[in-house]
């Protein structure tokens, strides 16, 4: 198994370009009406996910809420996939049954795409329950939003996931808003990381526009974790530059404090980081970025060919294996006790 | 009369009730500052201020129960779920605490609280966000549910559930917000008592039971079938609890035969329920058996067309009631 | 063959399968170091350690949803319940997250965990503490609902869900927990499949169809009826869903008459979903209506008398029973 | 309106005797099967509610749990009345609806006696945000068990309490155990108090089997809530002598640790405080324990001969004023419908 720490830094940048621009191009798909639903973007988010997942390992598990694109691309979902998925097709990550909001990739441990606020940190402390239970060095890695901390669902999982020491990193991704709710409207605190002490779990705060204090942070929370399992709560400090979802015009916060944030872009700090350090060039970079576009390009090509479903499969998606209903009675079982005058059935289906 | 919409006239049966009592208030996610996610709640909190239009955060068990909390003492709480599928988080509070007050204090305490938002599968909003919770929350003793179809019913049973004594749920169908329908102007009161059924539509041959947002379905499907010679008669129940089995009785008694159309998953379901009575009460006045037209039991899928074909539809109520009418 | 109770049957089928696969695991309030609140897990913490016999936080939703998680990743969680009434405060993690995993994720992720406790009203317990769950988690698709009546069925039914694939609800029946009954000795397997009705007596007058705690009070009507020269036919359910169509047709198809005792309230209730399949589909069987015996719809008081009253009672039976053979 | 601050020891006294006897009768009755359900007993935390009520006004709101003999007997619900309530009888304090668990007494402003562990703390966010929202000065005291910290609804009532300023009083009875679960197998914290600070609401930590500290401390925190509305958390130490329920044998607990708290018995307590400090006689202690014994055998007499409602009178508390259902159609409406030859219907009921 690849050890994540040492993945290469313009790759990590080149991840966080695709995901940009897949969501741009999903952005236009779906003024286009090609992608129904709900679609909450996650750009100016994306050095939180791609600096998680240059920390883990590449089988530790990795479970978000809603706002999910991003979080199967850093983990290798194809972007074809995820396309194809937002496009409701049959060759989409969950075949266009589950859409923007449900995306799963099992092949590349994500676990979900969880779109009822909070209900997913629950699940988070399983899959870190069934790492111990197995004695596997596994780490579970838990994306929520700010808006999440308020749930009762977040507050039973943690306090289960510190009852039973469970080996997950609960990243709270602060983007300050919660649709239009700020942060300070929504919780009694001054920083959510102090929620952390109410479990004794150990909390820190990360500059979520900074990939590389990301990664290093939760490098060193992740190892730790390794030897010796137990949570860890991060604060990340991060923005989104569009509305909630695609419905939202944000009207609840000013152009200038938006401005702010994309002078921070995750992005270009990586790539001034880079550049400055000779890792990068101006022409390397633009290569990237041609790349990631036509990528995205592609996907939407993709997802626009592919072929949806037939609309009787959704009765193998009940049940695994069917519902082993015995079904009803054989015309002939019921003729046979059938009084004698009585008309049959009328209305059998 | 006017012509208004479904949203404005739950907009304007909020204002009327805020100011006509100042023991009700509006609680719930983004009503406030954001105008309701639905924009249900548009001027409410310019209108009447932040203390009687109060913005929450993400914690429907928490403000479902402070409604209670706060209906115990006297207030009349209208609380928001963004949608109903979000109640399913707060259920416990909605159906133990809400409707059991009242028999457990043996009359000491009743709740009188609204609870309100869209219910029922929308649009593509895949399994999670598809919930219809009508048949679960009418299953719960000390509820009300109703579920308005057009915006004079909107406005009316949406007064009349805040003036209640009890809890009631007003079950609302977000594909419809945007419907436009004829009110009465605002100075009249509009007031549709719970437990009353519409007959949208007269008929003879077949008796079309719906709610919601099968209404509009089925209004077009009995224009189809009249092109078909099939005289259909739509019950819109409007309320699921108290349910009118005067009405729905009179019409069946009349058509001999039943079909309902229901928006919610068919296992113990409305339909189920509806059926139950009928047959119960005016078993000999059936020439033939009830049917039900629901969505298929399984999640909601994303796709599209696969929602479509899950979802209750014209083809599916056409093949019923062809069914029962033996045509 | 050997007579064991209700209890001590499940408890078996709890250690049968924590034996027989390292995947299952036992996780609730008390079920470790009490031996549950109920005693079903007796000496289950002794035999499989602390590691596969978990005692939980009073975190209802939090580990319910923790057993989806590991059941995501592959685990066989059993997660009990204390009560079924308190799983409502856990109603979003059974009816979303775990039966619409599968369909979300394409097919990628099924939750094979098994959710179990008494359901249903107990003794004087009140209002809160007498929730029967059966319709409204039969209501969801994706999930499985049993409800055995006598150690044999329990035993062979939670066997069974712990090895379905699927999320199963086992729902047991507080006051049979020390009820006997025959069953198998410990090394024949008791494998009884979800969806099989199985007829309890055999008559031909009338079809009492009931599951559960009714039951019992089924085979005594029963014997009540006999003396009057009435000849019922009892069909335990036992699954409610999937639900046994054939063998519920097949003996309707006999009697011509059909009576539902259900537990739970009536509204939307299984009762609802019984008549409606019945009617819909064996009609012209039918020489009178179906009736159903439930809870009346209030609240459940605690005084003993008026619980009596409030649930589904010989009396009520007997007279429903006369009412559909019009004697 | 009597300041309760300035209540009587020595009657205070009393009302923790009435409790304790109250209870034992409870006790010996239920074991004879007069009382149904299931019954918690207070005896050993009496100096927990009594204490709150000496420092609180008689219209301060008072909510509970359903081990709530001892907050109905504390507010002034009649032992009479609470008796009947046990039986099932109509002279109960709710009728003989509720039970042991769902004690309501409107009158002495007492909210209920809630079974649902957790799910009356958002109740009283609801009720003190009525006080505030009618901008009275009341206090809304909410105890609660240590189980109950772990539940979704204290978690999101404490937020919004917090977060709207409701003069509330969290009091967390600390008894040890959550049924068979000690605290520190139900929560990962050292101490409970701890979990205050994830909500940024001040704690405290009282022994609660010290009347006065307990009256003290809350005098102290009401007083503060008067001037400014604001939120108090109040983890009490405290212990219950007997098992969970009825049918609980405690036998998660050593027989040293019961006798060490029963050697700080709240009830002997304030009487050595009495008299030591010349304030009560042996004499009038045994007067005052002879009184509350004859009143709680009283009550048996009087429940135990009271009537219980007539059955029918169920259908009248589903609904406040009935539930407007139009019923049924009257007979003559159908006829008149119905097609000639048709049966009349068989089964109307
Ligand atoms: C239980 C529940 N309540 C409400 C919603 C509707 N909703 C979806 S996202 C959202 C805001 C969440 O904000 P946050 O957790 O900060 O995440 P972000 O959108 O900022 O990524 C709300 C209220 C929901 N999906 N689930
Ligand atoms: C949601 C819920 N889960 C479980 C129960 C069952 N139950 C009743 S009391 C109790 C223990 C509560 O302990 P604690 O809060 O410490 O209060 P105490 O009994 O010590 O007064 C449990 C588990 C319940 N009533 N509600
Ligand atoms: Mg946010
Ligand atoms: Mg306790």
């Amino acid at each position: 198994m690849q050890r994540a720490e040492q993945r290469d830094e313009v790759e990590m940048l080149a991840l966080m370009l695709l995901i940009r621009r897949f969501e741009e191009r999903a952005s236009q798909q779906y003024q286009a009406q090609k992608i129904g639903g709900f679609c909450h973007l996650y750009i100016g988010q994306e050095a939180v996910v791609v600096g998680a997942v240059a920390a883990v390992r590449d089988d530790d598990y990795i479970i978000t809420a809603y706002r999910d694109h991003g979080h199967a691309l850093a983990r290798g979902t194809s972007p074809n996939a995820c396309m194809a998925e937002l496009f409701g097709k049959a060759t989409g990550c969950c075949q266009g049954l589950g859409g923007s909001m449900h995306f799963f990739d099992k092949k590349n441990h994500m676990y979900g795409g969880h779109a009822i606020v909070g209900a997913h940190v629950p699940l988070a402390a399983g899959m870190a329950f069934a790492s111990k239970y197995r004695e596997e060095d596994r780490v579970t890695i838990c994306f929520f939003g700010d808006g999440a901390i308020n749930q009762g669902s977040f507050h039973e999982a943690l306090n289960l996931i510190a009852l039973y020491k469970l080996p997950v990193v609960l990243i709270c991704e602060n983007n300050l808003f919660a649709m239009g709710t700020s942060v300070k409207r929504s919780t009694s605190l001054k920083q959510i990381v102090d929620r952390a002490e109410g479990y004794d779990i150990p909390g820190d705060i990360v500059d979520g526009m900074n990939f590389r204090e990301v990664r290093d942070k939760l490098s060193e929370i992740v190892t730790s974790i390794r030897k010796d399992p137990h949570p860890a709560f991060v604060e990340i400090r991060t923005y989104r530059y569009r509305g909630h979802s695609m419905s939202d015009p944000a009207s609840y916060r000013t152009k200038d404090e938006l401005e702010k944030y994309r002078l921070d872009d995750p992005i270009i700090r990586l790539r001034a980081q880079l550049t400055r350090e000779g890792k990068l060039t101006n022409e390397q970079f633009d290569a990237l970025d041609k790349k990631a576009k036509e990528t995205a390009l592609a996907a939407v090509k993709f997802a626009e060919s592919s072929p949806e479903l037939p609309v009787e499969k959704v009765y193998d998606y009940a049940y695994l294996n069917g519902p082993m209903e015995p079904g009803r009675p054989r015309p002939a079982d019921l003729e046979q006790k059938r009084r004698e005058g009585a008309p049959a059935p009328k209305a059998q289906s | 009369m006017r012509e208004i919409t479904y949203r404005q006239a739950l907009n304007e049966a909020l204002a009327e009730e805020l100011e006509r009592d100042p023991n009700v208030f509006l609680m719930g996610e983004e009503v406030a500052e954001y105008h309701g996610a639905y924009k249900v709640s548009q001027g409410l909190l310019e209108r009447f201020g932040p203390k009687r239009v109060v913005d929450t955060p993400i914690s429907e068990n928490g403000f479902a129960g402070l409604g209670v909390g706060a209906a115990m003492v006297g207030l009349r709480p209208i609380i928001e779920f963004m949608t109903l599928s979000f109640s399913l988080v707060a259920f416990d509070q909605v159906v133990n605490n809400a409707p059991n007050m009242f028999m457990m204090s043996g009359g000491q305490f009743n709740i009188p609280i609204t609870f309100r938002g869209p219910n029922g599968p929308a649009h593509q909003l895949g399994a999670t966000h598809s919930h219809a919770t009508e048949s679960l929350y009418a299953n719960a003793p000390g509820l009300k549910v109703c579920t308005p179809a057009t915006p004079r019913d909107a406005k009316g049973l949406l007064k009349t559930a805040v003036r209640d004594d009890n809890p009631v749920l007003v079950l609302e169908a977000e594909l419809l917000y945007s419907s436009k329908g004829m009110v009465e102007p605002p100075d009249a009161e509009v007031l549709i008592p719970l437990g009353q059924a519409d007959v949208k539509r007269e008929g003879s041959d077949v008796s079309i039971i719906c709610y919601a947002q099968t209404v509009p379905l089925a209004i077009a499907v009995a224009a189809q079938l009249e092109e078909e010679d099939i005289s259909a008669e739509i019950v819109d129940l409007r309320s699921i609890k108290p349910l009118d089995e005067a009405t729905i009785f009179n019409s069946v008694s009349k058509t001999h035969r039943a079909v309902i159309v229901e928006q919610d998953r068919p296992f113990c379901g409305v339909g189920a329920e509806v059926c139950y009575r009928i047959q119960k009460n005016i078993f000999d006045q059936l020439d033939a058996p009830i049917m039900r037209v629901s969505q298929e039991d399984v999640p909601m899928p994303y796709n599209e067309r696969l929602e479509k074909f899950v979802l209750p539809n014209a083809d599916k109520l056409m093949a019923a009631v062809k069914k029962v009418c033996y045509a």
